[in-house]
C-alpha cells in the first residue's frame, strides 16, 4: 500500500496558523506513507497537476489530501486523481482550515491539531477500497413550489427548454408579491405591465400544468427519482368550467377580508383575486362563506351561468414522480404589529405598511390609484415614510437589512409626489442602501427632483395629535430631535419568509436559517443549489431579494435543473450498504430502520433468505450498518473499521 | 475643531474599557441610528443627546462624556435603554459616566442637580427617612432660588401634604453604618 | 485533553466549518470525525474513543425533524440516551459524554458548543 | 435564615377574611408618608375592603431614591433598600410606590448577583442579609391577591363609561431584565383589573414615557415640559383621567399641572387617580375617603359621570 499525503497551505489561510512543513514531516513517518509534500493551493491548475505527477512518479495507491472542507472541493480532487489513472473514492480529505487553521491562533496547537488530522485521514485511507457508481434514470419532469416572478421564470426557462414542469401555488393566482406592486424601481415600469404577460405565457405554456390552490404535502425519494403528494384545496368551484364573469361576486352577500389588497378594503366570500389573475377563476372562502356558516345562502350557485359551483367540492391528493424541485416561495412582509408598539401596534389606521400603500398607489387597487388615509378617506399631505421596520432592529430579533426597503421609500416617494403635486414625503432611514445598478441615481432623484426630505434617523414613536400623527424622530446628522405631524404613515416592513417554509424545508429535507429562509448549498459558488441533491431554489425564499436578483437566479435554477435533467442517468454516490451475505443471518432489522425502503430478501442457491441492499436506492445514511445485529452490513467509505482506525489515531 | 481620532481613542481607550466593563455593554454595538435620542426626557436639556454620548465613546472622546452636562443631568428613566434597537442599555452606560466623572470629583455645571442629590442624601442620613419640606427649603436656601415652587406650598398644606415635624426612624445607628460603609464622604462637609 | 466529536455530514459537519468560515475561535483540543448521519455512530464507537483515552465524546447531528435522512438522529438519540446511562458501569461520568444538535447554519452555536463542552470536560479534569 | 412559607398557597378570596400567615410585608417609602398621604390611605383602605392583611415593616428606611445609586458607584443605593428587605418578615412585600420597588428589586439583584456586596451587608446588619422575600409592585399585588373575574362580580360595572388612560412611567418596568415585569416595550397588566371595573383602558400612547422623574426641584422644565406632553396627549385622546402607580408621577402630572398650565399659557385639567383609589371608587368607597379630595386637579366631573356623591363634588368645588 503507498500513501501519498498532500498538505495544502491554502495561501497562509492554512500556512498562517499551521506550521505545514512539520505536518509534512510528521506525515513522512506515518505507516505506509511513501510520499508527503505542500502544495501551496492545492486547487490551483498547479496544484492539481503536482498531485497527478506525485501519484504517477511514486505510483501512489491512495491519496490523502489535508487542506479545506471536503464539503467544499471534494469532487475536484476525486477528478484530479481520476486524471492520474486513480479510483476516485482513493481519495481521503480532511479537513485542517475551517476546522484547524482559521480557528485557532496558537500556532503549535493548530499544528499538533493538524498532524492528529492527517494521521486520521491516513488511518481511514487504510481502509479505502476503489467504488464505482452506479446509474440510476431520471424522471424528466420538474416541480415548481411557488408561483411568484422567480417561480413563473423559472417554470417557463425549463419548459422553454423542452422539459415538462408542475408550477404549483398555494394562493388562487399566481403572480406573487409582484403582481401587487405598482410599479418596479429604478426605472419605474408599470409592475403588472411586465409580469402579467409572462403569468399568461406560464398559464398557455404546453410544457406547464398550473396548480393552484395547492400545496406540496409529502416528499419521496431522491434526486432524479422524487415522488410528491400535492394537495389540491377544495374551492367550491369546477376550475375547467368557470369562465371568470365575475357574476358570482358581484352577488355574493358575504364580506371578506381582501388578501390580495394587504387588507386595504374587503373582498367578497367568493372572488378572483383581481383582474388579471392566473388563471381567471374564482375561489370560495368557507370561512366567510354563509352557505357554510348559516348554512343558507346558494347565491352563487344560482347567478353562475356556467354551472360551476360545487359545495361539495372536496381536496383532492395528485401524486408525480418529478426529477428536480425548485422552491420559489418567496417572502411576506414582516408582521411589525406585536414587535412595535411604540408605533401604534397596529391601532392607528392611518400607520400602514408599504405594501398596503403599494395597493393604494395601484390604479388597479381598492382605491383605483388615489391615495387616501384609511381613517378617512382624506387625500394626505405630510407621509412620513419610517425605515427598517422590522429590518436591522436585534431588539425584535430581526438583525438583517431587507435590501429593498431603501429603493421602493424612494419610489414610493417619488409616486406620493405624483400622486399629490402639493404633499411633502419625510423618509427617516439609517443607511441607504442603493446598490444595483441606477440605484443611487434614483434615491438622489427622490430627493433632488421630488423633493422628499431624508432624515437619518430612527422613528422612536408615533401617537395620534389633533386628529393627525405626531412622529418622534432624530435627525443624527443636525443631532436633534424631530418631530412631523403626518397625515400618513408608511412603514417600510422588512421581509419574513412566507409561512410555513419551514415546514415546507424540512419535507424537502433541506436545512434553513433561522428566520425560515432556505439555506443554499455555498454562499458564493453553489447559491442556487442546496444540501440535497435535486432541490433548488430561486427568488426571496434564499433571503430577501429585489426583482432583478430573483429572475437572476431563477433562470440559475432553470439552468441547473436542465442541465441535470439532460443526462438520461444520474450517477448515484457508490457509498452505499453491502451486505456480507455469506453472514448474514436474515433477521433483516437492516430493513426496519432502512428509511428508503433499499433492503430487499434474497433467497440464496443453499436456500438462504438473506439482505440484499438495492444500490439505486440506498442513500448511505448507515443506519443499517448499526442495526445488523452480526454487524454484517458495512456503508462503503464509513465502515466500523475505517471509523475505528480514525478515533485510535486521532486519540494517538 | 476637527477631533484628532487615532490619539483621542488610544487616550481613551481605558476610560472605555472602564465603562464597558463597569456597564456590560458595548459601545461599538451602537450603529447610530438615534431612535434612543428620539424619545429621549431630557435631551432637550443636555449637550449631547444620548446617541452622541455612545459617538463620542466611540470616537475615545471620553473627557467630553465625564464633563457632559447630560452625564450630571440624566435621569435614568431608562426610555433610551427599552427603544435600542441593539439592546444597548444607553441610560446605563451614561450611568456610569456619571459614577466615574463622581469618582473622580468632576462637579459640572449642573449645580442644582448636585444639590439636590446631596441635600437628599444628607436628609436620609440624618433622619433615615426623607423629610421632603425640609429638603426643599434646604435646597432653595442653598441655590439662592428660595421661592421656587413657592405656589405649590399653600396648596400642599391645605391638602396636608407636608409634615412639619420630621420623621425619624429609631435604628438610625445601622443607617449611619450603611453610610460609612460605603464610605459615602457628601461632598462640601 | 483531547476531546472526539462525531459530527454528521449535512447539519454540524457544515456548521462546524461555517464557524471556520466566520473565524469563530474554539478550543483546539477538539478531534472531528465525519460521517454521513449521526444515526451511522455506533455506541461501541464512542466506548472505543473512551477506551483509547479520549477526555470527552460529543456527537452533534441534525435537529429533530431537520435529518437528511428523515429520522435517522431519532435511532442515534434512542441508542445514545441508552448508553449514557450505562456509561457509569464502564466508569465513564456521564459528563464526558455530550449528544446535541447543530445545524448548517449555526456556525455561532457551533462553537458555543465546543466551548462549552471543552469547558466542561476540563473542570472533570480539575477534579 | 428565617422560615418562609411558600406563599402562592391560598391566597385569600376577594373580601374573605384571612389568617395572619397570609400577611404581606408593607413598604409605604417616605413618600406615602407625607406628600403622598393619600396613596397611602387608599391602598390600606382597598386593601382591608379584599381582606388582605398588611405588616407595616418595623422601623423601615428611605430606599434611597434615585441619589443613592447615583453616587459611589451605587452600592449606597444597595445597602439602604437592604436594610428594609432584611426587616421584612413575610414571603411577600408590597411596595406601592414605584420607586422604592425599584430599588428593591435592583437591590435584591445586585446582592444575589455580588459576594462584596453580601459581604458588606453582613457587616452592617451583623448577620447575613436577608433579601430573597418576593417584592411585588402594587398592579402586581392587587392582581395577585384578587383576579379580574372576582372583582368584576363585587363592582357590577360601576367604572362604567369612564375611559382611563393606563401610566406605567418609567421603574416599574425598566430595567426590563431587572424588573422582569409586564412587557417593557408595551406594559398592560393594568388594563384586565381596569376594564373589571367597567372602566374603559384604551391604548394611551405615553403609557410608558417618562414624566421628568426627579428633575422638578433642580431643572423644573424638564418636569414640565415632559409631563405637558403626556397630559395633553391623554387629553386629546379624550381620557377621563390619568392612572398612576408612582407618586413621584402623580406629583409631576397632579400637583404641578398648574405650572404646567401657567408655563405653557395652556388649560389642562386632567386628573390623576392612584391605581388604588380608582380599584377603591369600584369597589364602593368614598371618594374623599380614598383621598382623591387631595389632589390638585379636581377629578369632579369624572366622578359624576360615575355618579358618585354630591357632597364631594362639594368639596371639590372650593378646592379648586
Amino acid at each position: 500500500m503507498r500513501i501519498g499525503v498532500f498538505v495544502c497551505q491554502c495561501g497562509t489561510n492554512i500556512a498562517g496558523t499551521v506550521t505545514t512543513d512539520k505536518v509534512v514531516s510528521a506525515a513522512t513517518s506515518m505507516r505506509d506513507v511513501v510520499h508527503a509534500e505542500t502544495l501551496q493551493y492545492s486547487c490551483s491548475d498547479p496544484g492539481q497537476r503536482q498531485i497527478l505527477e506525485a501519484v504517477q512518479k511514486k505510483s501512489l495507491t491512495r491519496v490523502v489530501l489535508a487542506a479545506c472542507s471536503p464539503r467544499m472541493h471534494e469532487t475536484t480532487f476525486r477528478r484530479a486523481v481520476t486524471r492520474a489513472g486513480m479510483n476516485p473514492f482513493m481519495l481521503e480529505m480532511v479537513n485542517i482550515r475551517e476546522q484547524c487553521s482559521w480557528i485557532h491562533s496558537d500556532i503549535d496547537q493548530a499544528t499538533d491539531k493538524a498532524i492528529d488530522i492527517v494521521r486520521k485521514g491516513v488511518a481511514k485511507a487504510r481502509g479505502l477500497k476503489p467504488l464505482f457508481p452506479g446509474r440510476v434514470p431520471v424522471t424528466k419532469h420538474v416541480l415548481v413550489i411557488g408561483g411568484g416572478v422567480a417561480g413563473i421564470q423559472t417554470a417557463l426557462d425549463i419548459a422553454d427548454a423542452g422539459l415538462p414542469v408542475t408550477l404549483v401555488e398555494k394562493s388562487p393566482t399566481i403572480g406573487g408579491n409582484m403582481a401587487r406592486l405598482d410599479k418596479t424601481f429604478p426605472t419605474l415600469d408599470c409592475s403588472s405591465c411586465i409580469l402579467t404577460p409572462r403569468m399568461v405565457e406560464a398559464k398557455q405554456h404546453e410544457n406547464i400544468s398550473l396548480m393552484v390552490n395547492s400545496e406540496v404535502e409529502k416528499v419521496r425519494g431522491y434526486i432524479g427519482n422524487f415522488e410528491i403528494d400535492i394537495r389540491k384545496k377544495a374551492t367550491c368551484v369546477i376550475e375547467d368550467r368557470c369562465t371568470g364573469c365575475m357574476i358570482c361576486q358581484e352577488k355574493c352577500p358575504g364580506k371578506a377580508p381582501d388578501d390580495f389588497n394587504a387588507g386595504v378594503g374587503l373582498s367578497k366570500a367568493i372572488s378572483i383575486s383581481f383582474p388579471q389573475a392566473v388563471p381567471m377563476v374564482a375561489t370560495l372562502r368557507k370561512e366567510y362563506c354563509r352557505q357554510f356558516i348559516k348554512g343558507k345562502c346558494g347565491v352563487c350557485k344560482k347567478v353562475c351561468p356556467a354551472d360551476a359551483i360545487d359545495y361539495e367540492q372536496e381536496d383532492v391528493m395528485v401524486t408525480e414522480k418529478f426529477g428536480a424541485i425548485v422552491a420559489a416561495t418567496g417572502y411576506e412582509l414582516y408582521d411589525w404589529r406585536e414587535a412595535y408598539p411604540d408605533y401604534g401596534g397596529g391601532q392607528y389606521p392611518d400607520v400602514i405598511t408599504s405594501l398596503q400603500y403599494e395597493r393604494m398607489l395601484s390604479a388597479s387597487g381598492p382605491t383605483g390609484g388615489h391615495v387616501q388615509r384609511p381613517s378617512d378617506g382624506a387625500e394626505p399631505k405630510n407621509v412620513v415614510f419610517v425605515s427598517c421596520v422590522g429590518s436591522r432592529d436585534e431588539s425584535v430579533g430581526r438583525p438583517f437589512c431587507c435590501s429593498v426597503g431603501c429603493m421602493y421609500i424612494a419610489k414610493q416617494a417619488i409616486l406620493t409626489k405624483e400622486h399629490i403635486p402639493d404633499s411633502q414625503s419625510y423618509v427617516f432611514y439609517i443607511d441607504i442602501r442603493a446598490t444595483g445598478k441606477g440605484y443611487e441615481e434614483f434615491t438622489r432623484r427622490a430627493q433632488k427632483e421630488f423633493g422628499a426630505l431624508y432624515l437619518r434617523g430612527r422613528v422612536g414613536k408615533i401617537y395620534p395629535w389633533h386628529g393627525r400623527l405626531m412622529v418622534m424622530g432624530t435627525d443624527t446628522l443636525s443631532g436633534d430631535q424631530v418631530e412631523i405631524e403626518a397625515d400618513l404613515v408608511v412603514l417600510a416592513t422588512g421581509f419574513a419568509a412566507s409561512t410555513g417554509a419551514g415546514e415546507l424545508a424540512r419535507r424537502m429535507n433541506i436545512s434553513y436559517d433561522q428566520y425560515e429562509f432556505f439555506n443554499e448549498s455555498h454562499p458564493k459558488l453553489r447559491p442556487v443549489e442546496t444540501n440535497t441533491g435535486g432541490v433548488f431554489l430561486a427568488g426571496a425564499c434564499q433571503g430577501p431579494k429585489d426583482i432583478p436578483d430573483s429572475v437572476a437566479q431563477a433562470s440559475a435554477a432553470a439552468a441547473k435543473v436542465i442541465g441535470l435533467l439532460s443526462k438520461g442517468e444520474l450517477e448515484t454516490s457508490p457509498m452505499v450498504a453491502e451486505v456480507n451475505q455469506t453472514a448474514c443471518v436474515g433477521r433483516f432489522k437492516c430493513r426496519e430502520v432502512c428509511p428508503y425502503g433499499a433492503i430487499e430478501e434474497l433467497e440464496l442457491r443453499d436456500g438462504r433468505v438473506v439482505a440484499n441492499v438495492i444500490d439505486s436506492l440506498c442513500q448511505g445514511c448507515g443506519l443499517c450498518n448499526v442495526a445488523c445485529p452480526p454487524a454484517v452490513i458495512p456503508l462503503k467509505g464509513y465502515t466500523d473499521n475505517q471509523l475505528i482506525a480514525e478515533v485510535v489515531e486521532v486519540l494517538r | 475643531m476637527a477631533i484628532r481620532v487615532s490619539s483621542t481613542i488610544a487616550d481613551g481607550a481605558s476610560v472605555i474599557r472602564e465603562i464597558e466593563r463597569r456597564s456590560g455593554e458595548r459601545v461599538s454595538a451602537c450603529y447610530q441610528c438615534g431612535r434612543c435620542t428620539s424619545t429621549c426626557t431630557g435631551a432637550f436639556a443636555f449637550d449631547y443627546p444620548p446617541h452622541r454620548i455612545m459617538r463620542l465613546l466611540q470616537l475615545g472622546q471620553v473627557e467630553e462624556v465625564l464633563n457632559s452636562r447630560t452625564a450630571q443631568l440624566c435621569f435614568d428613566c431608562m426610555t433610551c435603554s427599552s427603544r435600542c434597537p441593539m439592546t444597548i442599555d444607553v441610560a446605563y452606560v451614561i450611568e456610569t459616566a456619571k459614577m466615574i466623572a463622581d469618582e473622580r470629583g468632576i462637579e459640572g455645571e449642573e449645580e442644582g442637580v448636585r444639590l439636590f442629590r446631596l441635600a437628599f442624601l444628607k436628609n436620609v442620613r440624618r433622619h433615615g427617612r426623607l423629610h421632603e419640606a425640609r429638603l426643599m427649603a434646604w435646597i432653595n436656601l442653598r441655590s439662592g432660588k428660595i421661592f421656587n415652587d413657592i405656589s405649590l406650598v399653600p396648596k400642599t398644606l391645605r391638602k396636608k401634604k407636608v409634615h412639619i415635624v420630621p420623621p425619624r426612624i429609631k435604628n438610625r445607628r445601622e443607617i449611619h453604618r450603611i453610610f460609612r460603609e460605603v464610605n459615602a464622604k457628601l461632598r462640601d462637609e | 485533553m483531547k476531546l472526539v466529536g462525531f459530527l454528521c455530514n449535512w447539519c454540524s459537519y457544515a456548521g462546524a466549518d461555517m464557524a471556520g468560515t466566520a473565524r469563530m475561535k474554539q478550543p483546539a483540543d477538539m478531534r472531528i470525525v465525519r460521517l454521513p448521519c449521526t444515526g451511522r455512530v455506533n455506541p461501541l464507537l464512542i466506548l472505543k474513543a473512551f477506551q483509547e483515552g479520549a477526555d470527552g465524546v460529543l456527537v452533534s447531528g441534525c435537529h429533530p425533524g431537520d435529518c437528511h435522512y428523515n429520522d435517522g438522529n431519532y435511532y442515534a438519540r434512542r441508542r445514545l440516551e441508552l448508553l449514557e446511562r450505562m456509561l457509569p458501569v464502564y466508569g465513564i461520568e456521564p459528563e464526558r459524554f455530550h449528544y446535541t444538535w447543530v445545524s448548517a447554519s449555526e456556525g455561532a452555536r457551533w462553537a458555543e458548543v465546543v466551548g462549552e463542552f471543552s469547558a466542561r470536560v476540563e473542570s472533570l479534569e480539575r477534579r | 435564615m428565617i422560615e418562609r412559607k411558600n406563599n402562592t398557597a391560598g391566597m385569600p378570596e376577594a373580601g374573605s377574611g384571612t389568617q395572619a400567615d397570609d400577611a404581606y410585608s408593607y413598604f409605604p417609602g417616605c413618600s406615602l408618608t407625607s406628600s403622598a398621604g393619600e396613596y397611602d390611605v387608599s391602598f390600606r383602605l382597598v386593601a382591608r375592603e379584599l381582606g388582605i392583611r398588611l405588616e407595616e415593616i418595623e422601623d423601615w428606611n428611605c430606599c434611597g431614591a434615585s441619589p443613592a445609586p447615583h453616587h459611589w458607584g451605587g452600592n449606597l443605593g444597595v445597602l439602604l433598600p437592604a436594610r428594609n428587605l432584611h426587616h421584612a418578615m413575610r414571603d411577600s412585600l408590597v411596595a406601592p410606590c414605584v420607586g422604592c420597588y425599584n430599588r428593591l428589586k435592583n437591590s435584591q439583584y445586585e446582592i444575589a448577583n455580588s459576594e462584596e456586596i453580601r459581604i458588606q451587608a453582613e457587616r452592617v446588619f451583623g448577620e447575613p442579609v436577608r433579601y430573597e422575600t418576593e417584592v411585588l409592585n402594587l398592579v402586581e399585588f392587587f392582581a395577585r391577591v384578587t383576579s379580574p373575574e372576582k372583582l368584576a362580580e363585587r363592582v357590577q360595572g360601576r367604572l362604567a363609561g369612564l375611559n382611563l388612560a393606563t401610566y406605567y412611567g418609567c421603574l416599574m418596568t425598566r430595567p426590563a431584565k431587572i424588573m422582569n415585569f409586564d412587557n417593557a416595550r408595551n406594559p398592560v397588566s393594568m388594563k384586565p383589573l381596569l376594564k373589571a371595573t367597567g372602566a374603559d383602558a384604551d391604548h394611551f400612547p405615553f403609557k410608558s414615557e417618562c414624566c421628568g422623574s426627579y428633575m422638578g426641584l433642580a431643572r423644573k422644565e424638564i418636569v414640565l415640559r415632559a409631563s405637558r406632553r403626556i397630559i395633553e396627549v391623554a387629553d386629546d385622546m379624550g381620557f377621563d383621567a390619568i392612572v398612576t402607580a408612582c407618586p413621584l408621577c402623580h406629583q409631576n402630572l397632579d400637583l404641578r399641572q398648574g405650572q404646567i398650565n401657567s408655563a405653557f399659557g395652556t388649560s389642562l385639567a386632567m386628573p390623576v387617580l392612584y391605581f388604588s383609589q380608582v380599584l377603591g371608587l369600584a369597589l364602593g368607597l368614598e371618594a374623599d375617603d380614598l383621598g382623591i379630595d387631595a389632589h390638585m386637579v379636581s377629578a369632579r366631573r369624572l366622578l359624576e359621570k360615575i355618579g358618585h356623591g354630591a357632597d364631594i363634588t362639594q368639596k371639590q368645588a372650593e378646592v379648586s
